[in-house]
């Protein structure tokens, strides 16, 4: 099986603090990968460098086989490299519909870009179809109830067809039944080829979603391996509870 | 021979306010004679409009109680354009269209004329502006555009050398304001080849001192001028930002007398710096000693002081007594020329006043006969007036215009 | 039939909305410009010089001062995406007042005492422009490439996480807003025929920022009912005489409070919907 | 005489460069708490030059028409806070910025017809009048309160922001708006005590431009106001120290330029240093890094 | 009881809501809320604290608590250390005390308080004239927590005191937390990792998805298996 992405020895600092160190772990083709840890572990630090955000002091990235490390954010996110937010960060002044137009434009040529396209508006429909978001279409999505907005960046961010989605705590603020909605869509999209890394803290969902686990405890890779594996790998009951470093 | 003048001017008053002559005109009883005014009311200058406003409600009321224009009544319509070019032009329209008025006095700044006498022209309309005297404006806008003011350049010829002969001046430094078009042209052109001709030493030929309308902070200009030991100053500035060069002239304790343009003319400058002899050119100032003028101040100085929004202490001004003179030309043209003022010769109407104002009249304003040359401005007599114990004094009369017999009556 | 005193308060509001226009192309993106009334005086002193001296019809100089004014935009705009918010309002006012000073010190167009001699424009022709700018500004806020530069005013970060190239987006807004200020000015010249320094002061920048906002800065449909506002407003407080200016800032205050987000915004024209389907 | 010329000229700036630094802090104060530029400030330095002038020419002690005036320029611009301000504080910053824009043009059309278009002008008697000489440089005693009076309030501003309750609860709210609150201060209030603050400064600047220049306008307010912007940046936004620097650096600069550059040429090249300074060196000259500087505002 | 929480719901703007909310605390108890980052802790802290609306019933100390009054609460003795520290990083170390006791009057007290933190937090002595952003982590949390407790609170709410904290310091952070509990303060705590809060607590409440999914004395359920297997999904 192929690998989409290639997470090579990448240590990252800031200011003296360590926040990654010496981090490898590769994202199969067509898998759900998913990356757990407390608070604080260097998750979102990954995410960060994967999409150009922090320049690690050493390492590589490399999406399918093309080293990504250096170049600039929008030219990541075009090579197929989409992601979500914890903090959801939605356009503030745009409707649900908006968001599903605006993610297809970069990718097209500055005259598409001006003239109606009906191969972007239907895409956006079967967005907003799959992620469940199409009675709030036309309502300003940072208006909509925290959830819904969870599944606008995702509409958005599939929208934009990545080869490698990076989905950040997707499931906090869901209930127990729209959590179970998201896998499923989730893991529909992984057997039409999809590759996903996705962080997040409730193990339930996360031992349900995920083909591959990895573990970071203070910015370092302390566990990986199938989701079977990683509930019962006592160095990672540890580091959740607490106990030990 | 000023004497006469004087004699002539009182006449000419007393004529034009009093004694209605209908020569060829019918009679209009019943009927009203439309002027518009166009005064700077608000912003920077709103004083001066506000002068104006009273100025013109004390004509309208004069010449409405003497009988009229030919038995019609005469109606001031005023508006205030802010100084602001763009509301000038829009008030010039108001006036001519929505109006209707017969012919137009103001707008006052030269900005606001520089772009309100095209439209002037375009809407075959007279405009005469009461304040601007910034080179060569009318003259660019013949044939509707006039001026109730005597070119800076032709006033400056004649000041100068008059100056350097009562001061003794072999060497001057000039100080002007860069931002204001009047005296910048004036500052930067006129008075530098007018100190050659006259073969007086331009100190800063090189290096120009000059300022920006609204600085609060000339000291290094006057520190400059002070280093040059000129022995004397000449001030192209508006009054209002002259006074900041004086005050800062008084500070740095600098006494060489000053000389400037119409600009400085107002009763502000008096007090900017009393000890110093400050000269120039108007043709008109408050305490002039002839009759007219003084049945003109007496009149409007009460009126102007009772205006809650004008100091308690203003006087007349150079420009309200300039406006005075347009509307009670425009009145005289009407009378004389014989408007109709039927709806229908409207342009007619607008084209008799012109006509009446392009021509030789015998219009006597406040201070002497007023004619408008070739180019629009103001031919008339004016003053050479210092500034001296806490009023102007005359020092010495003379005609804007070189012809010999010019401003004679 | 309008009067010629109401065809130039539509010049003067035609003038005004483009001014208007030119700053709401640059906010789009969440760039405040506070010296537009400097690409204003580029175009006017450029336009008049290139119909008074160097003798080119009307329509072409104003297509060369509106591409100068771009360049220059350009050239504002590169080092401004280094500045946010405040800071980059300060720098272009800061750029406003040295093309002022410029003009103000440059003898060949006249410095201090202005410069004159053009042929007037029919209203039709001002008023031509300004569909014409207005249209294409309004046709673009319809097509997914304005959402981009929304995008960019809403979430710099997360556009370019979109896969967007915030930098070009910033920068031919600043272009674009640039040329068209141009254009405004080298309308303003050619109709009232004499343009100085003056014009082109901080109070004007600040006027075309307030038409914007005033009306809502969120579609350019606002600028208009803003630039509309800003012109009929002193005219119907002629009543109030002395106290005009005072009034006129008071309703500005009074509206801004009750309608912050300005007189129109999307939901009021609908415009939220967009275009449904391509079809 | 050259350099005594030259003397007097720094002198000429420092007098300038103290005006500003005045108004510059006026600015700062509101901008490095609440981010947003407050335009009336200069029209509420304009209104104070009035109040101060009144004051004096009606026979009020210097010592007395300058507290006097700085409190009414202080409530003015409470007013502004509470009206203009507070209900647009969750707008974008241009709102609120263009709603001081209508304070400034109300408080303008107010000064017109108050006091008149015409310059107003003081005559100062007695000690004020007095001038010391130095071969041929002189100073004024009027410039040494200018100098005096900027530099004592600057240090008293200074104190209060570093050293007492008032202060910390203002750069607290400066800095993180919650976190302020879970300690205790109430935003709302602290946004009054900027504004005062700021008031007071204005005020006292134009006092002080009043005595000095003993002529005013209310058109005063303008030129001065976006010169003391320029400062502002020059100095850094956010530190008071900054203003105090950069005040006299642009005074002197202006009046170097107008003595041996030519007065045309001012304008750009302050315009042109803050240009300059916002590309280079963002946080101003005394701004440091955002974790550097104990001394923000 | 100081403080009981009843049908507590939030829903505002990008922030992880939470649905209801019921737990209380006795006087001079340490109560630990546990549970996974999003489970809604934070945002129970805040809204109790007065820095968000809510809907529900908070009451503390007999009264009912009105949302968005976080200075009145503070007045009343109810103090929060937020997630993050909330550390002015501008100032200097001795300001931030200062910020502590922003709104007591005995300032003379105050300034002993501040010396007597200085011995009992060493640290703080030493950098006292430093500024606070240029402090290491577990020294802002050190900052944190004694410049909430200058402010003489009744209640301390302290949410997530361990954040990017290593061990070590850890440690020495919930040693302080359970010392407070000798001086009579009542300790509200916010944690993902149960072992330290559990080790101190009296009584613990398991947050998951916006609700409490489970409650009890603080030793039953460190020892019990439940907080393990509903942490890493082993039921």
């Amino acid at each position: 099986m192929a690998n989409v992405l290639e997470f090579h020895d990448v240590d990252q600092s800031f200011g003296g603090i360590k926040a990654l160190t010496d981090v490898s772990f590769d994202i199969p083709q067509a898998c759900i990968t998913g990356i757990i840890g407390p608070n604080g572990a260097g998750k979102t630090t990954i995410f960060n460098v994967i999409t150009g955000a922090y320049r690690p002091d050493r390492g590589s990235v490399r999406l399918n086989g093309q080293e990504i490390l250096g170049l600039a954010p929008y030219r990541i996110a075009r090579a197929g490299i989409s992601r979500t937010f914890q903090n959801i960060r939605l356009f503030a002044s745009m409707t649900v519909w908006e968001h599903m137009l605006l993610s297809q434009a970069p990718r097209t040529p500055m005259l598409s870009r001006i003239l109606p396209s009906r191969a972007v508006a239907e895409r956006g429909e079967r967005m907003m179809e799959l992620f469940g978001i199409s009675a709030v279409r036309d309502r300003i999505a940072v208006s909509l109830p925290y959830g819904v907005q969870r599944k606008v960046e995702m509409a958005r961010a599939y929208a934009m067809e990545p080869k490698l989605l990076l989905l950040d705590e997707p499931v906090a603020g869901m209930n127990h039944d729209e959590a179970e909605d998201l896998r499923q869509t989730l893991q529909g999209l992984r057997d039409k080829g999809l590759s996903i890394l996705i962080i997040e803290h409730d193990m339930r969902f996360m031992m349900n979603l995920c083909d591959e686990m990895h573990v970071m405890n203070y910015g370092r890779k302390i566990a990986g391996g199938r989701p079977a594996e990683i509930q019962r790998d006592p160095a990672v009951i540890a580091a959740y509870l607490g106990e030990d470093a | 021979m000023l004497k006469s003048m004087m004699t002539a001017a009182i006449l000419g008053v007393a004529a034009m306010t009093a004694v209605p002559v209908a020569v060829q005109a019918e009679d209009l009883t019943g009927k009203t004679v439309k002027f518009g005014a166009i005064v700077p009311a608000s912003g920077p200058f709103a004083e001066w409009g506000r002068a104006n406003t009273v100025a013109l409600k004390m004509l309208e009321k004069q010449v409405n109680e003497a009988g009229g224009i030919n038995g019609a009544k005469m109606e001031i319509v005023i508006y205030d354009d802010g100084a602001k070019p763009a509301q000038a032009v829009s008030m010039l329209r108001k006036l001519a269209d929505d109006d209707q008025v017969l012919a137009v006095a103001g707008p006052a700044t030269s900005s606001a004329v520089e772009v309100a006498f095209p439209v002037a022209n375009q809407l075959g309309i007279v405009s005469v502006s009461q304040n601007s005297s910034k080179p060569g404006v009318a003259a660019a806008n013949r044939p509707w555009g006039f001026r109730n003011t005597v070119d800076e350049a032709k006033l400056a010829r004649l000041v100068v050398p008059f100056f350097a002969k009562t001061f003794d001046v072999k060497k001057a430094a000039i100080i002007y304001d860069a931002k204001d078009a009047t005296a910048s042209a004036a500052g930067a052109k006129i008075f530098p080849q007018i100190l050659a001709d006259n073969g007086i030493e331009n100190l800063d030929a090189d290096t120009p001192i000059s300022f920006n309308t609204g600085d609060l902070d000339v000291s290094a200009q006057v520190t400059k001028l002070r280093s040059l030991q000129p022995d004397a100053v000449v001030l192209s500035a508006d009054y209002s930002q002259a006074i900041t060069v004086l005050r800062e002239m008084k500070r740095q304790g600098m006494k060489t007398p000053v000389v400037g343009s119409t600009q400085l003319m107002s009763s502000a400058i008096l007090a900017a710096y009393p000890e110093l002899p400050i000269v120039a050119p108007t043709t008109f100032f408050a305490g002039l000693d002839v009759p007219a003028v003084k049945t003109f101040t007496d009149g409007v100085t009460p009126l102007m002081r009772a205006e809650k929004n004008l100091p308690g202490t203003i006087e007349p001004s150079l420009f309200d007594a300039n406006i005075y003179e347009i509307v009670s030309l425009f009145a005289q043209a009407a009378k004389e020329a014989g408007v109709t003022a039927a709806p229908a010769d409207l342009a007619a109407d607008r084209t008799r006043i012109r006509d009446y104002m392009a021509s030789e009249s015998d219009f006597v304003g406040l201070g002497g006969k007023v004619r408008f040359a070739a180019d629009g401005d103001a031919v008339k007599s004016f003053f050479i007036v210092q500034a001296k114990d806490g009023k102007w004094t005359s020092l010495e009369t003379a005609c804007s215009s070189p012809e010999a017999d010019a401003c004679a009556q | 039939m309008m009067s010629s005193y109401q065809a130039g308060l539509v010049a003067d509001g035609s003038i005004l909305l483009l001014g208007a226009l030119s700053v709401y192309v640059i906010l789009s993106t969440g760039q405040l410009s506070l010296g537009n009334a400097g690409f204003m005086a580029i175009g006017a002193y450029l336009s008049s010089w290139l119909t008074v001296s160097a003798g080119m019809p009307l329509t072409p100089a104003i297509v060369v001062s509106a591409a100068v004014s771009a360049v220059f935009g350009l050239i504002i705009g590169f080092p401004a995406l280094r500045l946010k918010g405040l800071y980059l309002a300060m720098a272009t006012l800061g750029f406003g007042e040295m093309v002022r000073t410029f003009f103000l010190n440059f003898e060949p167009t006249g410095g201090a005492g202005g410069f004159s001699g053009m042929e007037h424009v029919p209203l039709w022709y001002i008023l031509g422009w300004t569909a014409f700018v207005l249209a294409c500004v309004m046709i673009c806020e319809r097509t997914r490439w304005w959402l981009e530069i929304r995008a960019v005013n809403d979430d710099e970060l997360a556009a370019g996480l979109v896969g967007m190239n915030t930098t070009v987006t910033k920068l031919m807004a600043f272009m674009t807003g640039a040329a068209i200020a141009a254009v405004a000015g080298a309308l303003l010249a050619h109709q009232n025929l004499y343009i100085e320094p003056g014009n082109f002061g901080f109070d004007r920048s600040t006027e075309f920022v307030l038409a914007m906002i005033l009306g809502g800065s969120s579609l350019a449909a606002g600028s208009i009912v803003g630039a509309a506002l800003l012109i009929m407003l002193p005219e119907l407080l002629r009543d109030f005489v002395d106290w005009r200016i005072a009034i006129f800032g008071a309703l500005l205050v009074a509206v801004l409070l009750v309608r912050r987000q300005g007189i129109l915004d999307r939901n009021v024209f609908g415009l939220a919907k967009f275009w449904r389907r391509a079809n | 005489m050259g350099v005594s010329i030259f003397i007097q000229q720094v002198l000429n700036g420092l007098t300038l460069g103290a005006v500003y630094t005045l108004i510059a802090l006026a600015f700062s104060l509101v901008m490095g708490i609440l981010g947003i530029l407050n335009l009336a400030i200069s029209e509420i330095f304009m209104i104070g030059a009035f109040i101060g002038f009144s004051l004096i020419m009606s026979g009020v002690p210097v010592w007395l028409a300058l507290p006097g005036a700085m409190a009414v320029a202080a409530v003015i611009s409470m007013v502004i806070a509470r009206i203009g301000y507070e209900p647009l504080r969750n707008a974008s910053h241009i709102t609120p910025m263009l709603s001081t824009l209508g304070f400034s043009m109300i408080l303008q059309n107010f000064a017109t017809n108050t006091w008149g278009s015409d310059p107003m002008q003081l005559t100062l008697e007695g000690w004020l009048d007095t001038r010391f000489h130095f071969g041929l440089v002189s100073l004024s005693v009027v410039q040494i309160v200018v100098f005096a009076v900027t530099l004592g309030l600057c240090v008293l501003t200074a104190l209060l922001i570093q050293r007492t309750d008032i202060g910390r609860g203002l750069r607290a709210v400066a800095e993180n708006r919650d976190v302020s609150r879970i300690l205790g201060v109430r935003p709302r209030r602290m946004i009054l005590v900027a504004f005062a603050l700021s008031g007071l400064l204005a005020g006292a600047a134009g006092v002080l431009v009043g005595l000095h220049y003993s002529v005013i306008t209310p058109y005063i307010g303008v030129d001065i106001g976006l010169k003391a912007i320029a400062v502002m940046i020059v100095g850094g936004a956010t530190n008071i120290w900054g203003a105090l620097l950069a005040g006299p650096i642009i005074g002197i600069l202006e009046v170097l330029t107008v003595a041996y550059g030519g007065a045309a040429m001012r304008d750009f090249i302050v315009y042109g240093m803050m240009i300059a300074i916002l590309l280079v060196r963002p946080q101003g000259l005394l701004g440091g890094s955002s974790k550097t500087s104990g001394g923000r505002v | 009881m100081i403080l009981s929480v009843h049908d507590l719901k939030v829903n505002y703007g990008a922030i992880p809501g939470i649905r209801k909310i019921d737990f209380d605390v006795n006087e001079g108890e340490i109560v630990a809320l546990i549970g996974a980052n999003g489970a809604g802790k934070s945002t129970t802290m805040r809204a109790i604290t007065g820095l968000l609306p809510f809907q529900g019933r908070v009451v503390y100390r007999g009264r009912d608590l009105a949302p968005m009054h976080a200075e009145r609460n503070l007045a009343n003795g109810l103090a929060l250390v937020p997630e993050g520290r909330g550390i002015l990083t501008r100032m200097t170390v001795e300001e931030n005390l200062r910020m502590g006791g922003y709104l007591r009057r005995d300032k003379a007290q105050l300034e002993t308080e501040i010396v007597a933190t200085y011995e009992r937090f060493a640290i703080l002595g030493e950098r006292r004239s430093g500024i606070a952003g240029f402090l290491s982590g577990g020294e802002q949390q050190i900052l944190a927590i004694a410049r909430a407790l200058l402010a003489r609170p009744k209640l301390l709410l302290l949410d997530e005191p361990s954040l990017g904290l290593a061990p070590m310091m850890t440690a020495q952070i919930f040693d302080f937390i359970s010392e407070f509990r000798k001086q009579g303060l009542t300790v509200l705590l916010a944690e993902q990792k149960s072992k330290h809060s559990l080790a101190i607590a009296d009584r613990a409440f398991l947050f998951s998805m916006g609700e409490v999914v489970a409650s009890g004395a603080a030793r039953d359920l460190a020892e019990g298996s439940l907080i393990r297997n509903t942490m890493m999904a082993l039921v």
